[in-house]
């Protein structure tokens, strides 16, 4: 009995130490790569900045969920507002999107950070799947109708993903609105 | 419609005491067809006995025998076995959470509620065990 | 409604074994008789729930609070792989007729897979506790229609001649892929 | 040559996938494509293989009766290295794997070597039979990955080779279990012939 | 006598009807849905359907021959059934590579893989057309505008169907009934003047192939009617509660594959159920789902899912609805 | 060291006693009562699962070993004495050794022997057949040649000779499961011990209707005139029901009988060709598959002595 | 439009072709045989026992076996001669069995039988006397099933009849002879209804007619006026109509529980042969040496209905019917859908010989067998509401016991299945498979309990 119990403690002593020091060695690294996502995107759809937007950035409740605002700086000055954008409209569910604005509204660029649309079909949203999302660069939604062509808008929808597509136009049109209405400091 | 009102296993009996028999047969588990079987551990093809009145039968032991269940009974040690703690489980998680609406009050409350639910398995136990009659059957 | 959601997503839409490929093994396994199914679908739906409730509370009260998230799997697996078996024993020990019976009646639940997967998903897919409650229970019921419908098929297949090459497994394999596909008329119910 | 067989049949001739039909989960959930299924394969081989050496290491010192659940806790350990250290420097494979990475710990190919296997031969002989098992089971991934990938987008490894879509199916729930059905049906027409 | 007798078992006679009959029966009651289809889309709607027949036949061959190792069972004619339902439920601006592939995925995957015929649990013209549709959604959803047969000569326009319309409309937040302005009336509908697959548009002449095959004693009213009046029923009550979101039930009957689905595909006697009993639980199912997928799931036709998903529920019926046995003793009254 | 380090420490080593004591008690609880031997007496059965030892399945027939108190009366045709042998190592018994046995087709009427009287239509199962009516011979007792036996067979131990329309055993394969004597509904398939080089001799003929009537139906049936009885030396032969029958025990394959036999009932199967035709099969080389041809031969109906069997003349031993 | 309101029994059913050729041709004599062989089972039951020897000199209407057991029947000779043999000879059984084997002198009778053709219309007998009387004569069910007749008059105490049905529905396609039979003996048939009514103590008895014998329903139903208690019901024209549990369903509305018998439901059922041999053995004392037999076939000259004496060779009585034609295929002992084929013609005409059909050689063979399309036909014509194509393939892989949970003992063998089954299948070829494994696992079982 008494070996048992040792025996079992001592290979959970021994595997729990050494998982903490896994855990240790890697906690920054995964840190790192989490945030990395992040800083990614908004090195992406951002002008160059100097500015941490993440320290700067504040967020807003709206439609149930958060939108977060990242301002970009550089010396100080605005170049231009990340928004870490949403919309529950995708065709398998949530979708999240970082979309960089420069001051004057207009977009310039986009990311996907997060969703479940199809592989091969919604998916061709991700620029690594397709440029099916370079079409939005350098528009301004002032002018540029953030909706697919089938409903009037100007968006050329993904072929045979229009719900994708959709919920996409849905995101950029939210974080503008709540850009322009205000959100921008 | 037609289908067979009780279940069968094929057993052996193992001992004859006093009117009693153990009989042990071979409940195949899930990963029955598994080629690992014999040496995984969570494929627990195991060995199952139960016990069975045959007073004024004849049997051997070594002998083979079917093991025989109503139907019904199966399904009534269902329900007793994970019906009814499930549904029990699932009605005071959300009492209590409705109540208090504490997730953890609600949980463990939940999982506390096992207790007397397997007491009062206990208490009856005698009342329960008359219940489940398994008979055998010579193997034809 | 929010519940009605989770279920509907939980049976048809995302169904744990066609379109989550959770319980695989099981689902090829199990004795092609129905009626065990039926039982195992049961049984399966108590395990994962009180293993919901176990690892819920675990992962949110102490895991989270002392910052050992990624102990996860491992405490996990052990307390799960120790509940489905203290569940036996206890029913052994309240009541060991009831705990021959149900041996006669069912084969034993070996789907730890399952179990695992959905444990972890509930944490993934940030439910509060009765929102996983009902998640893994629908669950449950997900992965008894796909293993009802697949064993009813098996069973009217061993009745006719399946070509040599296609016989067991792979047969077995293309009705699931054809459930799948079917299935998938069910995108965007939710 | 003894030890040959002990790393060689795991590749073939017991193929955990084709063969023995183990770990479905992880086969048919991420084999999107040739890379995941590498990935998948690779990360469960490192697991296998560690849990193997270590658990011949201890093999005369665990009583009987906690072998399982030391087992479990070993391989369970593994596991969570795999997990850390992809999260940290694979992250966006990581991603794609999900779930099945932490299931590896239920992976009966796993926990079966461990039993069958380690706790009984010597280091080196479980060194190669994890070596040779995972390898097979990787080559199994790897496969379906590959067909997957090339029939429903088209590409290999991501290297496209036709223009527009592949058969969108593939890289989906009912792809998957059709691609290895009729993958596993080739293979034992194969494996009969030879046998 | 020099000559043997024959012995064998009774019965000595035997009923006219066969397999291959039964087949042609089938083919026939497809005919006028087939010519009206030809009216509106043109020649491919001639060709893709007969092109769909040789592929299937093509490949049943082969893989009996060569693969299975059987005797050919081309002669039943069944495959050149499946050849043309399954063109019937496609768009008639389909490439024909895409048609070759979905007829081998009908025969190869569908039939084949379980033995041939009479041994396959799922519809194998549906197989073949829902991996087609999960496939290759572009194309699968690209509908020719119906014209006449005169001027489709030309280069056909896409549209979308009635069924395309309104969920397209509804997932944007129309109104229903502002959407229906825009679809053909019940009339034209009827008569098959809408976009949609070659054999689905026309309800009446695929009405003309119910009565043959009822005539003809090829299958029986259970499963047509009944799915057809649980689709009404349902998609009414729907339309009772709310007329702004759902379409009327007429509407439901005359679009998309309703017709085909429940006259022909449904009704395939291998993959559905034995008794009558059977076949109105079965055919509820059907209708139900259908109803369900096209108002609240994401494709706007669902008879092609719900048909294969009860389909997968048929063992069960089988194994459960027995037909009411002569002298059934009561249960131990 | 961190916090986390520690907390891990502490957490999952408690986490481990927890459980430790849990799958103690579990392991006490669920003590395997299996006996591990019946894995290993499995292990060197052939998986055949034929239920030629009387038992449902090879696994169940490894339990029944385990549990007996000597494996008297327990043998698996199937792996015969050489797997017998291990079993009963592995359980420290004694093995009994069994003869091997072999089936044998117990009726000649190939279409030559025995005239066909009509013809038969219907299910193609020897069962049915032999529930309506004779067959389409006149012999109530031969074989229907419809090859139930056949089917029966896990083996591919049986084949149709589609000359003779009589089943024929391939000796090498046959394990003397019995399923095939199970299947046939004439009880026409006997396991006789397997001698030497599997030769044998038997009556080849199961017809228990009188000489002359039998001898109408079918030109090679044993007319029970017991010139064999009267010969044999070894007092091998009974006669009863208008039949001869060899006790393949007591036969010493001499062979005395064989040419005795009015109506060539009497098969001699895996015998090299008789001495007196030598000359006929001089240019005929060292033919080691001449045991198979020697067995279709005889299955032809055509009596091995009749000389056209390529066999070379080795002498008898 | 119709003249009789019409019933028929609610399941299932096939209508074959009618084929009635010999409908019109009235019942001949046939000439007696040289030499008759008569086997000592020609009954359901068990064999009766020769109680006389070879060599010795019978006369028509000489008991030759006993019987033998609670179910059996007399065996009588029905020609006066020598018994040449008595040995195992090839009857309809497809197999030999013990028979006996006269030959003919002359054509005396034994002097207790009245071979006058007056009607004797009073029944004098008891109800016992008339029960001993009819198993004297060794009569058994005439409608095919060769079930001792005197059994079934003897109804089990704790059960009542209350309806007798007689059967002249005669459904089987080709044959005529009930339907002659009823024509040109209506009036000893009628006495025979009034006879085995008595037997039974009921006081109502039904004459089931298909409609397509509207003579046969216009004479009976105008006899049937005269005697208080019998009518006559015109059916619709169905398969298998003549069964006795679809018969008392057309009729009586009753359904005989699956594994109980007729009288369970209060019925009875004879066939109009049976009631005749009934009226001849109790006014008579003939006990039943002949029978009406239909010979016909398309190719066949002549078809005919004969009155036949038991015993005589097949091929004589197609002899009388022109002879055997040249495409001849297949020679059947009954109808097409139940009857027997034979594979000689030397076998004898029994008691329970109801026709002689010839099919071309065009028309005897079965077509290939294919896989089945599961069309559901063969359940929608059981009349028993099986499920044919399941039997098949459980009989096929041998699923003996779950072929008893789907009843495959309460198949009636009417062939419907197999009749119209578009991939002909051989649907009941393996049915009866089916029932016989499963009565040999009943029998087991019984040997395992005692
Ligand atoms: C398997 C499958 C997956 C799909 N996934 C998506 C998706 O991720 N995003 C999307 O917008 N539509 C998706 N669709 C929807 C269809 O492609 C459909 O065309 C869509 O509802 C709108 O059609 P349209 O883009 O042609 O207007 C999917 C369809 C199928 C068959
Ligand atoms: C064992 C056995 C016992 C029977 N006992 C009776 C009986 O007591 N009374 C009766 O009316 N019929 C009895 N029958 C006759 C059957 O009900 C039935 O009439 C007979 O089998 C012929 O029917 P068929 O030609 O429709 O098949 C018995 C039949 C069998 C096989
Ligand atoms: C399928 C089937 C069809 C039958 N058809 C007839 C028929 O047409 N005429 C008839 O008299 N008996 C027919 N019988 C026999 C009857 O069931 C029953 O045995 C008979 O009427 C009882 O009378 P019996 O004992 O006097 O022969 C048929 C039986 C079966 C199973
Ligand atoms: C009434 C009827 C309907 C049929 N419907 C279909 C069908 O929808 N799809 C198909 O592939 N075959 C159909 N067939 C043909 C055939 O049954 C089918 O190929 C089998 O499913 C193949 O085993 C039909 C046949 C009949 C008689
Ligand atoms: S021939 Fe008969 S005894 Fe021999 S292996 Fe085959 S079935 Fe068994
Ligand atoms: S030996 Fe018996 S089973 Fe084999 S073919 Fe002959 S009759 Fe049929
Ligand atoms: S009638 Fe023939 S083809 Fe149709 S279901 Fe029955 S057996 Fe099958
Ligand atoms: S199963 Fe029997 S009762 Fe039913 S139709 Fe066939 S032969 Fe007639
Ligand atoms: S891997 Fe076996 S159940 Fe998931």
């Amino acid at each position: 009995m008494l070996s048992m119990f040792l025996a079992l403690f001592l290979v959970t002593l021994i595997s729990a130490t050494i998982l903490g020091f896994v855990y240790e060695f890697t906690k920054d690294a995964i840190a790192e790569s989490r945030a990395a996502k992040q800083t990614e995107a908004l090195k992406k759809v951002l002008p160059p900045f100097n500015n941490n937007p993440v320290q700067e950035m504040y967020k807003k409740a709206v439609d149930g969920d958060t939108l977060y605002f990242f301002p970009a700086r550089k010396d100080s000055a605005l170049v231009g507002i990340a928004v870490n954008t949403f919309s529950p409209k995708g065709f398998s569910g949530m979708i999240r999107i970082m979309v960089g604005f420069l001051p004057d509204g207009t977009i310039r660029d986009v990311a996907v950070l997060e969703h479940k649309e199809t592989p091969g079909l919604g998916e061709k949203m991700v620029r690594s799947k397709s440029d099916w999302s370079v079409q939005f660069q350098g528009k301004n939604p002032k002018t540029f109708k953030l909706a697919v062509k089938k409903d009037g808008g100007d968006v050329d929808a993904i072929t045979a993903s229009t719900i994708s597509s959709r919920a996409f136009c849905d995101a950029l049109e939210r974080a503008y609105k709540n850009l322009t209405e205000g959100g921008a400091k | 419609m037609d289908a067979p009102k009780v279940i069968e296993h094929e057993g052996t009996v193992r001992e004859i005491r006093d009117g009693k028999a153990r009989v042990a047969f071979l409940a195949k588990s899930a990963c029955a067809h598994c080629q690992l079987k014999g040496v995984c551990s969570a494929s627990e093809i195991e060995d199952k006995e139960v016990e069975v009145d045959v007073l004024g039968q004849t049997y051997q032991v070594g002998e083979k025998v079917n093991i025989v269940l109503a139907r019904s009974l199966g399904i009534k040690a269902l329900m007793y076995g994970y019906i009814f703690p499930f549904l029990l489980l699932m009605v005071t998680l959300f009492v209590v959470y409705g109540i208090t609406g504490e997730e953890l009050a609600g949980g463990l409350a939940a999982l506390f509620v096992l207790v007397p639910y397997y007491g009062g398995l206990y208490l009856f136990r005698t009342r329960i065990g008359k219940e489940f009659k398994f008979f055998v059957r010579k193997f034809v | 409604m929010e519940y009605f959601v989770i279920l509907i997503s939980a049976i048809f839409v995302n169904n744990i074994v066609l379109a989550k490929f959770l319980g695989i093994c099981p689902f090829m396994g199990v004795s092609s008789r129905l009626e065990t199914s039926v039982g195992m679908t049961g049984a399966v739906a108590f395990v994962m729930v009180l293993a919901t409730i176990v690892t819920y509370l675990l992962q949110y009260y102490v895991l989270n609070p002392l910052g050992l998230g990624f102990m996860q799997t491992i405490t996990f697996i052990l307390v799960i792989a120790a509940l489905v078996q203290m569940v036996e024993i206890v029913l052994k020990k309240v009541s060991p007729e009831l705990y021959q019976a149900l041996g006669i009646f069912l084969p034993l639940i070996t789907t730890n897979c399952a179990v695992l997967g959905v444990a972890i998903l509930t944490i993934q897919g940030k439910y509060n506790l009765p929102e996983a409650v009902v998640f893994s229970f629908s669950t449950a019921l997900g992965f008894g229609l796909a293993l009802v419908l697949l064993s009813s098929i098996r069973e009217a297949l061993d009745m006719v001649e399946v070509p040599k090459g296609m016989k067991g497994i792979p047969i077995a394999f293309v009705v699931a892929g054809i459930l799948a596909m079917a299935f998938m008329g069910f995108a965007g119910l939710v | 040559m003894n030890q040959w067989k002990n790393f060689s049949k795991g590749l073939i001739a017991e193929n955990a996938i084709f063969v023995q039909v183990l770990g479905m989960c992880p086969t048919l959930g991420t084999t999107t494509s040739a890379y995941n299924g590498l990935g998948m394969g690779l990360a469960t081989t490192f697991v296998l293989v560690m849990s193997n050496i270590v658990v011949s290491m201890v093999r005369n010192y665990i009583p009987d009766k906690v072998r399982i659940p030391s087992f479990i806790v070993i391989i369970a350990s593994f596991v969570t290295v795999v997990e850390l250290t992809m999260q940290a420097y694979l992250p966006a494979l990581f991603e794609e794997l999900g779930l099945f990475i932490p299931l590896i710990v239920v992976n009966c190919l796993v926990l079966g070597r461990a039993e069958a296997f380690a706790s009984k031969n010597t280091i080196w002989s479980s060194t190669l039979d994890g070596l040779g098992m995972g390898l097979g089971f990787t080559l199994a991934l790897f496969m379906l990955g590959s067909v997957r990938e090339i029939l429903g987008s088209g590409s290999w490894f991501g290297l496209k080779f036709i223009q527009g879509d592949g058969m969108l199916l593939f890289v989906l729930a009912p792809g998957a279990f059709l691609a290895l059905a009729y993958l596993i049906a080739i293979m034992n027409k194969f494996n009969r012939k030879n046998a | 006598m020099n000559k043997l007798l024959t012995v064998s078992l009774s019965p000595h006679v035997h009923g006219k009807d066969s397999t291959s009959r039964l087949m042609t029966g089938v083919v026939i009651a497809l005919l006028p849905a087939w010519a009206v289809s030809v009216y509106y889309f043109g020649w491919a709607a001639l060709y893709l359907p007969v092109l769909s027949v040789v592929f299937c036949m093509f490949f049943e061959f082969v893989i009996q021959k060569y693969m299975l190792k059987r005797a050919s069972s081309l002669k039943d004619g069944s495959a050149i059934v499946t050849g043309l339902l399954l063109a019937f439920t496609l768009p008639s601006s389909l490439p024909v590579w895409i048609l070759a592939i979905g007829a081998l995925v009908a025969i190869g995957v569908g039939k084949m893989s379980f033995g041939g015929l009479g041994t396959n649990p799922f519809n194998p013209a549906l197989v073949g057309r829902v991996f087609l549709f999960i496939s290759f959604p572009v194309q699968l959803t690209s509908w020719p505008v119906p014209k006449g047969f005169h001027t489709s000569l030309t280069d056909a326009v896409t549209g979308a169907t009635p069924l395309g319309l309104l969920k397209e409309g509804m997932r944007s937040g129309e109104q229903v009934s502002t959407l229906l302005k825009n679809v053909p009336d019940h009339m034209q509908m009827f008569l098959g003047y809408m976009g949609g697959s070659m054999g689905e548009v026309a309800a009446a002449a695929l009405l003309l192939g119910f009565l043959y095959l009822l005539w003809k004693k090829i299958i029986t009213w259970h499963i047509p009617v009944t799915i057809l009046t649980t689709v009404f029923l349902f998609s009414g009550l729907l339309w009772l509660i709310n007329p702004a979101n759902n379409a009327d039930p007429v509407f439901h009957l005359l679009t998309g594959g309703v017709m085909l689905g429940s006259i022909f595909m449904a009704t395939d006697y291998v993959t559905s159920p034995m008794t009558p009993k059977g076949m109105i639980i079965y055919a509820t199912g059907i209708g139900l789902l259908t109803v369900i997928i096209r108002r609240w799931g994401a494709y706007p036709e669902g008879v092609q899912f719900a048909i294969l998903i009860m389909n997968a529920f048929v063992p069960l019926i089988n194994m459960y609805v027995k037909p009411k046995r002569f002298g059934e003793v009561k249960k131990n009254g | 060291m961190s916090n986390t380090v520690l907390y891990t420490v502490i957490s999952l080593s408690g986490l481990g006693a927890i459980a430790a004591v849990i799958l103690y008690f579990v392991a006490q609880k669920f003590k395997v009562t299996e006996d591990p031997r019946i894995d290993e007496v499995e292990d060197v059965l052939p998986h055949a699962n034929c239920g030629g030892c009387g038992y449902p399945g090879c696994r169940q027939f490894a339990e029944a070993c385990v549990k007996a108190d000597s494996l008297e009366g327990l043998f698996c045709p199937v792996g015969g004495n050489e797997v017998m042998a291990r079993v009963a190592e592995i359980l420290g018994l004694e093995a009994v050794e069994e003869e091997p046995r072999v089936a044998v087709i117990r009726c000649q009427g190939s279409f030559e022997n025995r005239p066909r009287t009509s013809h038969y239509e219907g299910a193609t199962t020897c069962a049915v057949e032999h529930a309506l009516y004779t067959g389409d011979t006149d012999c109530p007792w031969g074989c229907l040649g419809l090859g139930d036996c056949v089917e029966a067979c896990n083996f591919e131990a049986l084949y149709m000779d589609e000359k003779t329309g009589l089943p024929v055993v391939i000796d090498e394969n046959c394990t003397a499961c019995g399923a095939c004597v199970e299947a046939c509904p004439r009880d026409i398939i006997e396991l006789r011990k397997r001698n030497k080089k599997d030769r044998k001799i038997f009556v080849s003929c199961i017809n228990e209707d009188r000489g002359g009537v039998a001898r109408k139906y079918c030109s090679v049936a044993c007319i029970g005139c017991s010139k064999c009885f009267q010969v044999c030396p070894f007092d091998a032969i009974t006669m009863g029901n208008n039949l001869a029958f060899i006790d393949s025990d007591a036969c010493r394959l001499c062979r005395k009988c064989v040419p005795v036999c009015p109506t060539h009932s009497i098969l001699e199967i895996n015998f090299p060709a008789p001495r007196v035709k030598k000359e006929l099969v001089t240019t005929a080389g060292a033919d080691s598959s001449g045991k198979t041809a020697g067995t279709k031969d005889t299955a032809t109906g055509k009596k091995s002595s009749s000389g056209d069997s390529t066999e070379t003349q080795n002498k008898n031993d | 439009m119709q003249k009789y309101q019409l019933k028929t029994f609610p399941k299932g059913g096939v209508h074959p072709a009618e084929n009635k050729l010999s409908a019109g041709s009235p019942i001949k004599i046939l000439p007696l045989p040289e030499r008759v062989v008569i086997p000592v089972v020609q009954h359901l039951g068990a064999p009766a026992e020769p109680v006389v020897q070879k060599g010795d000199t019978v006369v028509a209407g000489q008991l030759l076996a006993q019987s033998k057991g609670f179910v059996s029947a007399n065996i009588h000779a029905s020609v006066s001669g020598k018994v040449f043999r008595i040995e195992e000879r090839f009857d309809a059984s497809g197999y030999k069995r013990l028979a006996f084997v006269i030959d003919r002198h002359d054509d005396t009778w034994d002097p207790a039988i009245d071979r006058s053709d007056t009607l004797h219309e009073h029944i004098t007998a008891s109800r016992e006397e008339i029960i001993r009387k009819i198993q004297e004569a060794g009569i058994v069910g005439m409608g095919g099933a060769t079930f001792p007749t005197h059994i079934k008059l003897n109804v089990p105490k704790g059960k009542k009849a209350d309806i007798l049905i007689i059967n002249g529905v005669e459904c089987e396609p080709f044959l005529t002879a009930d339907h002659r039979l009823m024509l040109e003996k209506s009036k000893e048939l009628m006495v025979g209804i009034r006879i085995l009514m008595k037997a039974l103590g009921v006081d109502r008895a039904v004459i089931g007619i298909e409609q397509n014998k509207p003579d046969a329903i216009d004479l009976l139903s105008s006899l049937a006026e005269k005697s208080s208690g019998i009518t006559v019901q015109a059916l619709k024209v169905k398969y298998p109509q003549g069964g006795e549990k679809q018969l008392i369903k057309a009729i009586t509305g009753r359904e005989v529980p699956s594994g109980a018998l007729p009288v369970d439901v209060g019925a009875v059922v004879h066939n109009v042969g049976t009631t005749l041999a009934a009226y001849e053995a109790v006014q008579k004392n003939k006990p039943l040496v002949e029978r009406i037999v239909t010979v016909t076939g398309k190719s066949l000259q002549e078809p005919s209905n004969f009155l036949v004496r038991i015993g005589t060779p097949v091929a004589e009585v197609i002899e009388a019917a022109g002879g055997l034609p040249e495409d001849t295929g297949k020679v059947v002992l009954g109808g097409p859908m139940m009857g027997k084929a034979v594979s000689k013609l030397d076998i004898p005409v029994t008691k329970g010989t109801s026709g002689i059909l010839i099919l071309p050689d065009s028309e005897a063979h079965r077509k290939p067998v294919q896989p089945c399309i599961r069309c559901a036909k063969c359940v929608s014509v059981c009349p028993m509401g099986l499920e044919p194509y399941l039997l098949m393939s459980l009989g096929q892989h041998q699923l003996w016991d779950k072929a008893r949970r789907e009843r495959a003992l309460d198949c009636i063998e009417c062939g419907s299945c197999s009749f119209i089954c578009p991939a002909d299948r051989p649907l009941l070829d393996y049915i009866r498979l089916d029932k016989m494994r499963i009565g040999a696992l009943i029998r087991k079982e019984k040997k395992a309990v005692s």
